[in-house]
């Protein structure tokens, strides 16, 4: 069971979370919507980086303070590595 | 009831001054309390417990624990009956009752075995090779294999027996209570960590137990032990739990852990049987030990042949002789120390037989002292005997090992004891996913690096390292070193000390002991016990190409019976590595995973069973409906009363009676569940605008809206009315199943995307009870009960809500309908809400006020045509579809789904559309989910266009009416279609949905 | 020809101590050009190659497989095969399947113990009866075994359900597909490896695909840790690992991987003769011929590549599973693995073209490809042979996430698997 | 407002009052349920010194501005729930007036204010093995070092969400939906086995 700190509640197990999906995948713009080709859109609206490795990604402290927030999560070793607020860009996470 | 016959006079941790009484196939013996069901049936000259998975072969007990393979039995009779269980691991209690398995008609004689003669044709694998014909025979064998197959025998009754559930917290896990766990618990502990010490046994001290005269701190070990126990039960933040398996080591240092708690007890205890722990630490020490491994020589499973280490526990910890004259068999020292004990004990050791050309360590020549014959550079061919070991031929090995050369020696015993080497007990290690590496020394995998993440370390033989003093250094350090990390300071004390045990010299990996036969032509060398898994099956998986450890295992299905290959896996997988010129290494072990030993399905239940499976959430005035006799329908987890019925009433009556009623007079309803969500803040219309399809901007405060909210791929995923309560105040509702789900929707968008908005949102869903009444007689009943506002249709008109008073009672009235009816939604507070719904009843009385349930309030909404999300839609459906084109805020910039709306499959003119159908046949109510075909053939496979999502009686339209979405259903009024089901044909004509309108004409 | 596997067979065999059984496929070193490489060795990569050979004469092929045959969701899945799906283009599509494992035995001259003791879906509530109705009409006006139990006929099916009316989530019916049932997932694996071998195909494990050679937009090969290997055409089949190899490929997939959790309790004998799934409480369970239960659950929320998910979907699922057969409380787990599953938004597979010329993706199939093992390899290999997409493919190009002609499975067909 | 014996706590048809005469003199865990308290959901940016000053002259006392506690100034106690999520809690009878008096004195700012207390009802756990039977639902670490008086969390309790507010070593208040405070208040009765248990009704 996974453990997330939650940025305001701390560590807390996974199940007092929900998953959201990957993180920093910016709603086109009524502009944009406008002119998109619906390829495009789909892009949005369904294509994902899937990445083995770090994902970004966002998550919601659902049974607790109900606050979304951003999360950098090893998708192999489930090591978390960095968890950040909101409207945050994601981390440079070159190596230290 | 005879004599324990192996008993030894003295000795041992069992208590000879309580005799204890259980029975094994039907037959009573004694223990004592104290022995495990395998020592006792040892004591009792008992050797053959069980018979093989595959070839039924009789079997007898092989080790003294955890690992053990063959000793599988049947626990307890009815509805407590357990398979599979270890005998070693059976605690004796009185009245104990056990069998064993996978035997017919009994233990001595099993027909099955014929199995075992007929061996040679079902080598690993061979089901894939036959059974293949006729075509569609293996239905029939099957039936056959599937008896064979499977050992023990599962209750068909329920589980009596109650199991609990907890969480559990501390900075240092110890998993094991040998040495190095203790000392690990002890140094921790008194630094002032919480610290949680875990063993399976019945008392701490792991291999301790099995000693004979080892001493710690100069006093005899198990005093140590149980000093240590004291000191550690005396710390408040120190918990010891024993009879708890660690079993499962999961992420981010969370392991599970199963406490038995009655199981030594029996029955009759009370409490529960077994808890659940899920503990997570800060760090976690694994003091787990190790295995010893067993030689793979031939015929090695008789009954009667054993671990070495196994013997030593026997007579040292149960004062019980495994047999009455034994033969060893080792490549190393550790199992001299078993041939001391045994003659310390007085019991007869025929001989050592070493495969080692030339053994001469400190133990070999104490061994030779006490008189007792060492054969070097020797192997066991044959063990002889059926049920029982009767005799051993020893032969010479050849210079590379590889052959037996010379004459053979026949050695009488009843016991051979076997050690091929010790594996350290890496299971919990390896599954957190870290490395394994093989250790040339020791000829064994150890811990490789841990885990990111994962803060553990092993220690003592868990690690490999196995000298006591060392074990106990170890320990300590780890539980000192954790301590003091975690910023505990009180003095840890020093590390206990321990005489160094005399030097060994090294072992002889000899993966396969040769025979005077080649490997598969003579005797059998069993590599996997439980499941008949020899040498011999091991190259003919190379042979075939089964190469891979991975397909061994499946090929074979070595390493996958009810003991996880823990005395078997690295065998078999030398043997691949020699067969294909490998290192062990290169050719891996398979993948460790949970549990450690098996864990009873229950535990993970705990308490939850039937009404806990799922919380049930009831509306303020349940109580109410359940004395009225209602019956309820599951809406998630809400129970929603269904409908009312009355003496003698069926569902239809009930139902036909309740819509009727409100359509004619007055019906009132509890819609308490409905989701309601507060939203305040000036974005509030802009952020509704956002996630409805509709504009929101003009409504104007006191005034209601429906909307639709869409998912951004542009399908309805929730409905409802929201009211403008102030400038900045809105009040929404979602469907009962929505109500969660719309709530994280809003916070999703607003945290995540628009988070500058000005806009809160809070859930009220049960700030609210909602009772809507309907029907032309409402506005009637809630003039005698309310306060505060003129209910006329000029001061109060439709889609518009007042504040005021009901019954005395603050409330709020939304004039919303979902009937197509007169309505009134009274929202009261739900400490209040019988009292209002039982003043509404009353002033209702004169116009025959009628409750209904669910079922009628769908009936009704389906009369005028209302949707249901969920059940009109289905996650494919826009609002275009259900009909809802003027929904759609053409004006409007944007909101979620709108783009999606544009993709050219979701544009299509075409699409399935919501329409309504109208039965030729007015009697004849469709099922709901019926297909809707255009042109009806003989037999399937026929073309559907549609299908009904909503279909009732309407008693008011007095004709059977019905909701179906239909491939461009609404460029199809009138057609006539047809709906196959249940073996007829039904025809349709598709028309409006309106049916109190269109129903009632098509009736005239 | 591979030696024939039969009662004959074995029996000759047995009287020489199997010292003659051949091989059951080879580890042959990698050609430097294929004419069709097949990227991943499970159940669907084997049975394109087969396919590929047998009904489209493509022998020239390789089949590369990161690790050993078999060891993905192949070797880890809980070995249920129905076709009972709820939309046209499924119900086709794993009906052909379904069709094809009727006669897989014979085909592949390996038993893969295709057992079709039939499978129950249970309803706990009205919305699941209303659903499962929609299901079992739709099923069987495509030509397709289906049928309504009631709770009685249950009962008598399965006895050691818990059928009361009194409990939490009360059974109250069921669809039954008497032709679903299970089969041996390995020898599913190994059938397809054996005889795609015997046709000539290259199955080269312990070979992981690092990177394509894409020229112009056209694939012309790929590299691996055994070096760069050419190829004509390329087919993706890998499951859990699409992203990663569209990746490579510079494509992005409607795909995430998440962990599908399984367990099996210790081995007893028949007390379950029918696989008996519950989408309400998500639990699902059939008994192995080696007499373990097998259970299955949903899926892990969160993406992962690693093969664990979390206990409390396990602690659910047992919870479940005991409540609807209270005498499975004193049976045992024994094992529990996981493994990782693509699934896609309308949990509907995606076989065809990608943007990149003659590389080819299967994949999506989430908790339910094993069923579709023969088929997805049997149209899989007519649309890499032809390049155009076999009929019962069309509708699941990958196009169809632009147009937005999903095939939602999800609400409809209830439970995945 | 009618009289107040129509006015129904979420437990009351459990009849506490006759349980807690038959309750066990030795027990070591106390249940029982604080009915009607009032409740009143505020929201508002803590960073803003007006809202916290509208706060403290509405209630007397300082908003819990850190995760997870609570303030407390005379009658009303102040729980954090979220980083602009807070509930004023206060004796029964006394949120309209406490609801309108925060609407008063948040005029002219971006904050919300409604009341919930109908939604929820309080369950009561104390005494020595308080902590104990909390952990057999609850996976939060309440050990003192960690957790204490003054501290709060919303969290999930078996398998329903509630808020745990600690008043003082061994004393808790658990915040519960009434929809689900049945489930729950019967789930503590299946825990109550393995421990001796009274009811509290007061
Ligand atoms: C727990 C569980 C239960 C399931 N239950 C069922 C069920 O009951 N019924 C059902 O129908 N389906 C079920 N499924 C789904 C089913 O297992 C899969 O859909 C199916 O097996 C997929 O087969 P595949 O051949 O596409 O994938 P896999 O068997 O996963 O094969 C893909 C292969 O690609 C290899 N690969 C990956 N990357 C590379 C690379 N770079 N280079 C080379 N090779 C690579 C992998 O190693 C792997 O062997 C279940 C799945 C799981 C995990
Ligand atoms: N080659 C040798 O000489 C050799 C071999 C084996 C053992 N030993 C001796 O054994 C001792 C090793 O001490 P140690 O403390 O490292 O190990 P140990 O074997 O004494 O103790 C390990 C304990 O962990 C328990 N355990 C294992 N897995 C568990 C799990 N998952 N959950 C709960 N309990 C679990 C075991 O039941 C056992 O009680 C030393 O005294 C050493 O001399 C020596
Ligand atoms: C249908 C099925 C039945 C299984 N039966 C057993 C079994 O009887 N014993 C066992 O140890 N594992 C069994 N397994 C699990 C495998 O050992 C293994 O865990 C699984 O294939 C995943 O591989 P991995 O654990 O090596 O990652 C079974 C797996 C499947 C798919
Ligand atoms: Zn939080």
């Amino acid at each position: 069971m996974l453990l997330i700190s939650c940025p305001y509640c701390g560590p807390r197990d996974e199940h007092e979370f929900s998953y959201g999906h990957e993180a920093h995948i910016a709603r086109p713009t009524l502009e944009q919507q406008q002119t998109m080709s619906d390829a495009e859109w789909a892009d949005y609206l369904f294509m994902r980086k899937n990445p083995k490795g770090v994902h970004f990604e966002r998550w919601v402290h659902s049974r607790g303070c109900r606050q979304w927030f951003n999360v950098a999560r090893h998708t192999v070793t489930h090591e978390i590595i960095k968890v950040y607020p909101m409207g945050e860009p994601a981390p440079n996470l070159e190596q230290k | 009831m005879s004599a324990q016959k192996n008993r030894l006079a003295t000795g041992g941790r069992i208590d000879r001054s309580r005799p204890v009484r259980f029975t094994f196939d039907g037959k009573a013996y004694y223990g004592y309390q104290g022995d495990s069901l395998a020592s006792a049936l040892l004591a009792n000259g008992v050797t053959l417990v069980g018979r093989s998975f595959k070839y039924h072969r009789p079997r007898g007990i092989v080790s003294a624990g955890a690992e053990e393979p063959n000793a599988l039995i049947e626990v307890g009779t009815g509805n407590r009956r357990e398979p599979n269980t270890r005998a070693p691991q059976i605690e004796l209690y009185d009245g104990l009752t056990t069998a064993s398995q996978n035997r017919w008609p009994s233990l001595d004689f099993d027909l099955g075995a014929v199995n075992s003669c007929l061996s040679r044709f079902f080598p690993s694998g061979f089901y894939y090779k036959t059974f293949k014909w006729p075509k569609d025979g293996w239905l029939f064998y099957e039936k056959f294999i599937r008896r064979m197959a499977g050992l023990g025998t599962g209750s068909t009754e329920a589980d009596p027996d109650r199991y609990d559930k907890v969480y559990g917290h501390c900075d240092v896990m110890v998993v094991g209570g040998g040495p190095a766990g203790i000392a690990a618990a002890l140094a921790a502990g008194r630094a002032g960590a919480r610290v949680v010490l875990v063993d399976e046994q019945s008392e701490l001290g792991g291999s301790l137990l099995s000693e004979r005269d080892r001493s710690i701190d100069g006093k005899p070990a198990m005093d140590w032990v149980a000093a240590a126990e004291a000191e550690l039960a005396a710390m408040p933040e120190v918990k010891v739990l024993t009879r708890t398996t660690a079993f499962a080591y999961l992420d981010a240092n969370m392991l599970s852990c199963v406490e038995r708690i009655t199981d030594h007890i029996g029955p009759n205890a009370s409490g529960p049987r077994q808890r659940l722990w899920r503990i997570r630490a800060r760090e976690v020490i694994l003091a787990t030990g190790s295995i010893e491994r067993p030689l793979v020589y031939s015929d090695n499973d008789r009954p009667g042949c054993m671990l070495a280490s196994a013997g030593r526990t026997y007579v040292n910890r149960y004062g019980t002789a495994p047999g009455q004259r034994v033969v060893i068999l080792t490549n190393n020292d550790t199992a001299y120390q078993t041939a001391l004990d045994f003659a310390a004990a007085g019991v007869s050791v025929a001989a050592v037989v070493d495969l080692r050309a030339n053994p001469q360590g400190a133990l070999v020549q104490a061994t030779r002292d006490k008189g007792i014959e060492v054969i070097a550079n020797s192997a066991i061919t044959h063990v002889k005997g059926a049920k029982q070991v009767k005799e051993v031929d020893v032969m010479s090995l050849s210079a590379d090992g590889k052959s037996v050369t010379g004459g053979v020696r026949h050695i009488y015993c009843d016991t051979v004891l076997s050690s091929g080497g010790w594996q350290p007990t890496v299971h919990l290690h390896s599954q957190t996913r870290a490395k394994v590496v093989w250790n040339e020394e020791l000829h064994a995998f150890v811990p490789g690096p841990v885990m990111p993440g994962q803060n553990n370390v092993s220690v003592g033989a868990a690690k490999g390292v196995f000298g006591l003093a060392d074990c106990l250094a170890e320990g300590h350090e780890a539980g000192a070193e954790a301590a003091r990390r975690f910023g505990f300071t009180n003095a840890a004390g020093s590390a206990a000390g321990a005489e160094a045990e005399p030097a060994a010299e090294p072992l002889r990996p000899m993966w396969i002991v040769p025979s005077d036969k080649p490997v598969g032509q003579g005797g059998k060398h069993f590599v996997d016990y439980q499941n008949d898994v020899t040498a011999a099956d091991v190259m003919l998986a190379h042979r075939e190409g089964y190469l891979s450890v991975e397909h061994l295992k499946r090929y074979t299905t070595m390493g996958m019976a009810t003991d996880q290959g823990k005395t078997s896996n690295v065998n078999a997988l030398a043997i691949m590595a020699g067969l294909r010129g490998m290192n062990i290494p290169e050719v891996g072990t398979t993948t460790f995973r949970p549990p450690y030993t098996p864990v009873t399905f229950g535990v993970f239940a705990g308490p939850d069973k039937g009404d806990f499976l799922d919380p049930i959430r009831k509306t303020p005035i349940h109580q109410w409906h359940a004395d009225h006799g209602a019956a309820f329908e599951c809406v998630g987890q809400w129970h929603r009363a269904w409908y009312y019925p009355k003496a003698g009433e069926s569902m239809h009556d009930a139902v036909n009676r309740e819509v009727k009623a409100t359509r004619d007079s007055v019906g009132i309803v509890d819609a308490s569940t409905l989701g309601k969500i507060d939203i305040q803040g000036p974005d509030a219309a802009w952020f509704l605008n956002m996630v409805y399809t509709n504009a929101w901007t003009k409504l104007e405060p006191g005034k209601c809206r429906y909307g639709f909210m869409c998912g951004e791929d542009g399908m309805v995923f929730d409905d409802g009315v929201t009211s403008r309560i102030a400038e900045n105040h809105f009040h929404m509702t979602t469907t009962t199943g929505g109500a969660a789900r719309v709530l994280s929707w809003l916070e999703e968008w607003h945290q995540c995307e628009w988070p500058d908005r000005k806009v809160y949102f809070t859930s009220v869903t049960e700030q609210w009870a909602v009772f809507a009444l309907n029907g032309p007689n409402s506005r009637k009943v809630l003039e005698k009960v309310v306060s505060g506002i003129d209910l006329s249709e000029e001061a109060f008109p439709f889609m518009s809500w007042r504040d005021c008073e009901v019954a005395g009672v603050k409330a709020r009235i939304f004039r919303i309908s979902f009937t197509g009816a007169l309505s009134f939604e009274v929202n009261v507070p739900p400490s209040y809400a019988l009292h209002v719904w039982r003043a509404l009843m009353s002033a209702g009385e004169e116009f025959n006020i009628t409750p209904y349930g669910t079922e009628a309030l769908h009936v009704l909404r389906a009369e005028k045509g209302f949707v249901i999300v969920g059940q009109e839609t289905d996650g494919t459906m826009t609002p275009q579809d259900l009909g809802f084109e003027w929904i759609i805020g053409k004006a409007k910039p944007d909101f979620i789904g709108r783009r999606s709306h544009l993709r050219s499959d979701t544009a299509r003119p075409d699409r399935k559309h919501l329409v309504g159908l109208l039965t030729e046949n007015p009697q004849e109510v469709l099922p709901e989910g019926a297909q809707i075909v255009e042109h009806v053939k003989d037999k399937p496979p026929m073309t559907m266009i549609g299908h009904v999502t909503s279909s009732y009686w309407s008693p008011n339209a007095n004709r059977s009416i019905a909701m179906a979405v239909i491939k461009n259903g609404r460029n199809r009024m009138g057609q006539t279609v047809y709906l196959p089901y249940d073996g007829k044909v039904v025809a349709a004509r598709i028309a409006k949905t309106d049916f109190l309108q269109d129903g009632a004409a098509a009736n005239a | 020809m591979k030696q024939n596997y039969s009662i004959f067979t074995l029996v000759r065999n047995a009287l020489n101590y199997h010292q003659d059984w051949q091989e059951a496929w080879r580890s042959p070193a990698p050609k430097p050009e294929y004419d069709v490489i097949v990227i991943g060795g499970g159940g669907h990569g084997l049975a394109t190659a087969y396919y590929l050979a047998k009904e489209h004469g493509i022998t020239n092929v390789a089949v590369l497989e990161k690790g050993w045959l078999g060891g993905g969701n192949t070797g880890r899945n809980t070995t249920i095969v129905r076709s009972n799906y709820l939309w046209d283009e499924s119900a086709h599509l794993y009906e052909h399947s379904l069709k094809l494992f009727e006669g897989l035995t014979q085909d592949l001259n390996y038993n893969v113990m295709f057992s079709q003791r039939g499978l129950m879906n249970l309803a706990h509530t009205q919305h699941d009866m209303q659903a499962l109705r929609r299901r079992v009409y739709a099923i069987q006006l495509n030509g397709i075994d289906s049928e309504i139990l009631t709770p009685e006929q249950i009962k008598e099916m399965v006895p050691i359900l818990d059928c009361s009316a009194t409990a939490r989530y009360p059974i109250m019916g069921a669809s039954l597909q008497r032709r679903g049932g299970v089969a041996r997932h390995d020898a599913v694996a190994w059938g397809f490896a054996r005889k795609a071998d015997e046709r000539g195909v290259d199955i080269l494990q312990n070979t992981e695909v690092t990177g394509f050679r894409i020229e112009n937009g056209v694939v012309k090969g790929v590299e691996t840790t055994r070096g760069p290997i050419g190829a004509k055409k390329v087919g993706i089949v890998v499951a859990g690992h699409s992203g990663v190899l569209a990746g490579m490929a510079g494509f992005r997939l409607p795909v995430e991987s998440h962990p599908l959790q399984a367990l099996v309790s210790e081995p007893i004998k028949p007390i379950l003769n029918t696989v008996v799934m519950s989408p309400q409480v998500h639990v699902y369970v059939s008994q192995s011929d080696k007499g373990e239960l097998v259970l299955g659950a949903g899926i892990d929320a969160y993406t992962s590549y690693a093969q664990v998910g979390s206990p409390f979907i396990i602690e659910n699922q047992l919870n479940a599973l005991t409540d609807l057969f209270p005498c499975f409380g004193r049976l045992r787990m024994l094992r529990q693995w996981g493994g990782i599953v693509d699934t896609c938004p309308d949990a509907s597979p995606i076989i065809g073209k990608t943007p990149v010329e003659n590389l080819f993706i299967n994949c999506g199939w989430g908790t339910g490809g094993f069923k579709a093992t023969p088929g997805s390899g049997n149209v899989f290999a007519h649309t890499i042979a032809r390049g155009e997409p076999h009929p019962l493919a069309v509708p699941f190009a990958l196009d169809r996430f632009t147009s937005g002609y999903l095939i939602d499975e999800h609400g409809a067909a209830g439970v995945a698997h | 407002m009618p009289e107040a014996y129509n006015r129904r706590s979420a437990l009351q048809h459990f009849g506490l009052k006759a349980a807690a005469a038959q309750s066990p003199a030795d027990a070591r865990v106390f249940i029982g349920e604080a009915a009607h308290r009032a409740i009143v959901n505020v929201r508002g940016n803590p960073g803003d010194p007006a809202f916290l000053q509208a706060v403290k002259a509405v209630t007397g006392a300082d908003l819990p501005v850190k995760p997870n506690t609570t303030s407390q100034a005379g009658e009303f106690r102040l729980l954090w729930l979220g980083p602009t999520e807070y509930w004023v809690t206060a004796p029964a009878g006394s949120e309209e007036k406490l609801a309108a008096e925060l609407r008063q004195a948040f005029t002219g700012q971006h904050a919300a204010v409604i009341d919930v207390s109908e939604s929820r009802t309080i369950i009561t756990l104390s005494g020595p093995d308080a902590r104990e039977v909390l952990a057999r639902g609850c996976s939060l670490d309440l050990h003192p070092r960690v957790f204490g008086p003054g501290q709060c969390a919303q969290t999930g309790l078996a398998k329903a969400n509630v808020l745990i507010d600690q008043r003082d070593a061994t004393s808790y208040d658990i915040y519960v939906l009434k929809s689900f405070s049945d489930y729950l208040w019967q789930w503590f009765g299946l825990v109550h086995r393995d421990f001796t248990a009274a009811i509290r009704a007061d």
